[in-house]
């Protein structure tokens, strides 16, 4: 493995230590705010509590789509394979936080609005874009090289980040009327306790991310160097 | 010197189509065949809707997935004998060649549509000329927008091993945009609803077709890199 | 300002549902991730240690 | 000898995570044929694509009269500079000979098209043909086609994949004074092939492509059929 990628890898496991003690105190506090600090929502009840977790896992999952779309970029323009291990790894952890979104989401919307799917804007465009990212994922697996793969997926990458806001407004017109008050009853109604405990969410899921991220790019790096191996392996037998 | 290689590409997956007629006859009786079972599906008489409430969802299947058929086409052929690196080689930008290729898909998916709407008229029996200049622009403005970005997605996927499986995936979720406000904007129409009523949509289609296509114009070149 | 009890309780398991499966994703997928990086790790050193020579 | 038209200079090429060529440096000069010789999977075929700038190298440069093949601002005016040849004909099936090559005349912006096209049909010997469609060519005709698609814009590089492969006696003999012609006329010739003999007898010089580099290079002069075959088996035998 190169000298730069040690160096790499070195970091990343000393970040992930880090990362994993903040991680663990916050999560531990964040869950401690949510169910015994927290007063529930006048209307909808315990219910709304799934919204301290619900709305960060979409923000998060979006933090990823925003990461692969600037390490697109980069590696299209420095062709370092560093890059698209970065793009790859954020795509991988976008899928897996919109997916969470998408099943927390009816869970919160049976009890309040009695039917488990609602064709709510945001919940919508999580739903479409959770199939890009999929279809993202499934381009990466049936190239036929690891160069390829870079190249196509980067390019997705681009065209799929910059159809995200194209999608959101498009589900709105379709949707027509004021979303239902998911996530406004969280911003401007909220109780400064429950502000905070929410902001205290968010922060905790972005550094969950930034542990996944660092984790999965670090396998990344690994993968690559064991293909390599191998392939000296083969030819220096052969 | 732009124009020229676009017209060249252009002008030769239109003689490759007249001589073949693959992509168009495959688009035309997948569309027909959708045509077909949706009229088994909607006895308008008994379930009391008008062609109007459904027929944007049934044209717009009709649509989406004959173009997909002659996206596909039209890279598969290029790759038969390594034509695509063929297109590559030539001096030409190679934002040409997708230009070319958007243009000739696009012609394509309008030429069936064109076949196809007089048919619907006759399966559905609503009535295509009132709401024809209308219906006509929404067709081409949403057909040219899903063949922008259809284009690009068709130029990737052909590079895979299972270019079939791969274009559908990649397409339908990042072009619901444009499937959403074609069928709310063909509903308005078959309604009988003037322009002012779904001219926004069609421009919003636009705007869609406008900026893939320049996305289109920036990356077709790394598609096209081997 | 303590929660009125009756409405909620039949919530609950909503609520308790949510959260476990979010706790599974997210567990189940660090747990993947720390169990394929243990085998790649574990691969490359036997590798490594097979080719002494040439080490790049 | 004029300065070198075409400079190799230890170009590395990577495939996935396989390096196929290890600096690999080569000359060639204009009005010389290179013919390249070396094992299946040696790297002839990436370097031919290398050099025809359908591929990226991992590092190393090639330059064509100063100028490298792979800068992207200068990427229009080499293309047009290069032919290429390779195993797949890069021809439409379904359309007809004339139509193929007008098609490529007029992507590479040849001033008068129709006129080029039959001279190269002349060329090629597939006069009365033209109008065929290219699935009802023979293997042989469908190569001279493919040649004549190369040629279309008169390049001044002349890249050529294994051209004798497959072809019968007369046509390997008819497509050897062909590339001897285009050498003689000033343009530079690097073919690769298996077959030492035909490759002697266009070349007028040769080289050995083994391990990513090349492994024996020498003017076609200094060698007979059976020196090269030789130091062909000692090469192959002394790295494998």
């Amino acid at each position: 493995m190169g000298f730069r990628m040690e160096a790499l890898d070195r970091n990343l496991r000393r970040a992930e230590i880090l990362l994993f003690g903040a991680v663990g105190i916050l999560m531990i506090v964040s869950l401690y705010f949510v169910f015994k600090v927290v007063p529930s929502e006048v209307t909808m009840g315990v219910v709304q509590r799934i919204f301290y977790f619900h709305v960060p896992s979409a923000w998060v999952a979006f933090l990823g789509f925003f990461v692969v779309f600037l390490s697109s970029i980069v590696y299209l323009a420095t062709r370092r394979l560093i890059w698209d291990t970065v793009a790859h790894a954020a795509a991988e952890l976008g899928v897996l936080f919109c997916g969470i979104v998408l099943f927390t989401g009816p869970i919160w919307a049976r009890p309040v609005w009695g039917t488990w799917w609602t064709w709510e804007a945001r919940l919508t465009t999580t739903l479409v874009l959770e199939m890009v990212y999929v279809a993202y994922l499934v381009l990466r697996s049936q190239a036929e090289n690891r160069d390829q793969a870079a190249r196509l997926a980067a390019v997705v990458g681009i065209v799929g980040f910059l159809d995200v806001p194209i999608i959101y407004y498009s589900v709105q017109i379709w949707r027509g009327h004021h979303p239902i008050v998911f996530k406004s009853s969280g911003g401007q109604g909220l109780e400064p306790i429950m502000l905070k405990t929410f902001m205290l969410c968010m922060g905790t899921f972005t550094l969950f991310f930034l542990l996944l991220l660092a984790l999965r790019v670090r396998l990344g790096i690994l993968q690559d160097a064991l293909a390599e191996l191998k392939e000296h392996d083969s030819t220096a037998g052969a | 010197m732009g124009h020229s290689a676009l017209l060249t590409v252009c002008a030769k997956d239109l003689r490759q189509e007249l001589r073949t007629r693959e992509s168009f006859t495959s688009a035309f009786f997948f569309s027909l065949l959708v045509q077909v079972v949706f009229s088994f599906a909607f006895d308008f008489q008994s379930i009391g809707l008008g062609f109007e409430d459904v027929g944007g969802g049934i044209l717009w299947i009709t649509l989406t997935f004959s173009s997909i058929l002659s996206l596909q086409n039209s890279f598969l052929i290029e790759r038969e004998k390594n034509c695509l690196a063929g297109l590559v080689l030539c001096p030409c930008d190679p934002s040409a060649v997708y230009l070319g290729k958007f243009l000739a898909n696009s012609i394509f998916v309008l030429a069936v549509q064109a076949l196809i709407l007089p048919i619907s008229t006759l399966l559905f029996g609503y009535d295509l000329l009132r709401v024809l200049p209308g219906l006509a622009m929404v067709v081409v403005v949403n057909a040219a927008g899903f063949s922008a970005l259809g284009t690009l997605f068709a130029a990737i996927s052909v590079r895979t091993r299972r270019s079939e499986l791969l274009l559908p995936l990649l397409l339908l979720p990042a072009a619901t945009p444009v499937v959403i406000w074609g069928v709310k904007a063909t509903r308005l129409c078959l309604a009988g609803r003037d322009l002012g009523a779904y001219g926004y949509l069609v421009a919003l289609s636009a705007c869609f077709g406008a900026i893939f296509t320049v996305a289109g114009v920036l990356l077709f070149d790394y598609v096209m890199e081997d | 300002m303590i929660p009125p009890r009756e409405p909620d309780v039949k919530n609950l398991n909503y609520l308790f549902w949510a959260y476990t499966l979010i706790w599974v994703a997210l567990a189940g997928y660090l747990l993947t991730l720390s169990i394929r990086l243990r085998a790649v790790t574990s691969q490359l050193r036997r590798l490594k240690s097979r080719l002494p020579g040439d080490e790049r | 000898m004029s300065a070198a038209f075409l400079q190799v200079r230890d170009l590395d090429f990577r495939f996935g995570s396989r390096r196929i060529l290890r600096g690999l440096s080569l000359t060639l000069h204009r009005g010389e044929a290179l013919a390249l010789f070396g094992a299946n999977g040696a790297g002839k075929t990436t370097l031919l694509r290398l050099l025809a700038t359908l591929l990226r190298p991992a590092a190393g440069d090639a330059e064509l009269e100063g100028v490298s093949l792979f800068r992207r601002s200068e990427r229009s005016r080499t293309r047009r500079r290069i032919g290429f040849l390779s195993h797949q004909s890069m021809l439409y099936e379904r359309l007809s000979a004339r139509q193929n090559l007008l098609f490529y005349a007029r992507m590479y912006e040849v001033p008068d098209p129709a006129r080029r096209c039959a001279e190269l049909f002349r060329l090629v010997e597939l006069e009365g043909r033209e109008d065929d469609p290219v699935e009802e060519y023979s293997r042989g005709m469908q190569q001279r086609l493919a040649l004549a698609r190369a040629l279309v814009h008169d390049p001044d590089l002349v890249l050529l994949d294994e051209p004798f492969s497959g072809l019968d006696p007369r046509a390997a003999r008819r497509l050897g004074e062909l590339l001897v012609d285009l050498a003689e006329k000033g343009k530079a010739v690097l073919f690769s092939s298996h077959d030492l003999e035909a490759g002697l007898s266009v070349a007028r010089r040769v080289a050995i492509l083994w391990g990513g580099r090349l492994a024996f290079e020498a003017g076609r002069d200094t060698l007979t059929l059976d020196s090269l075959a030789r130091t062909y088996a000692s090469v192959a035998g002394r790295i494998a």
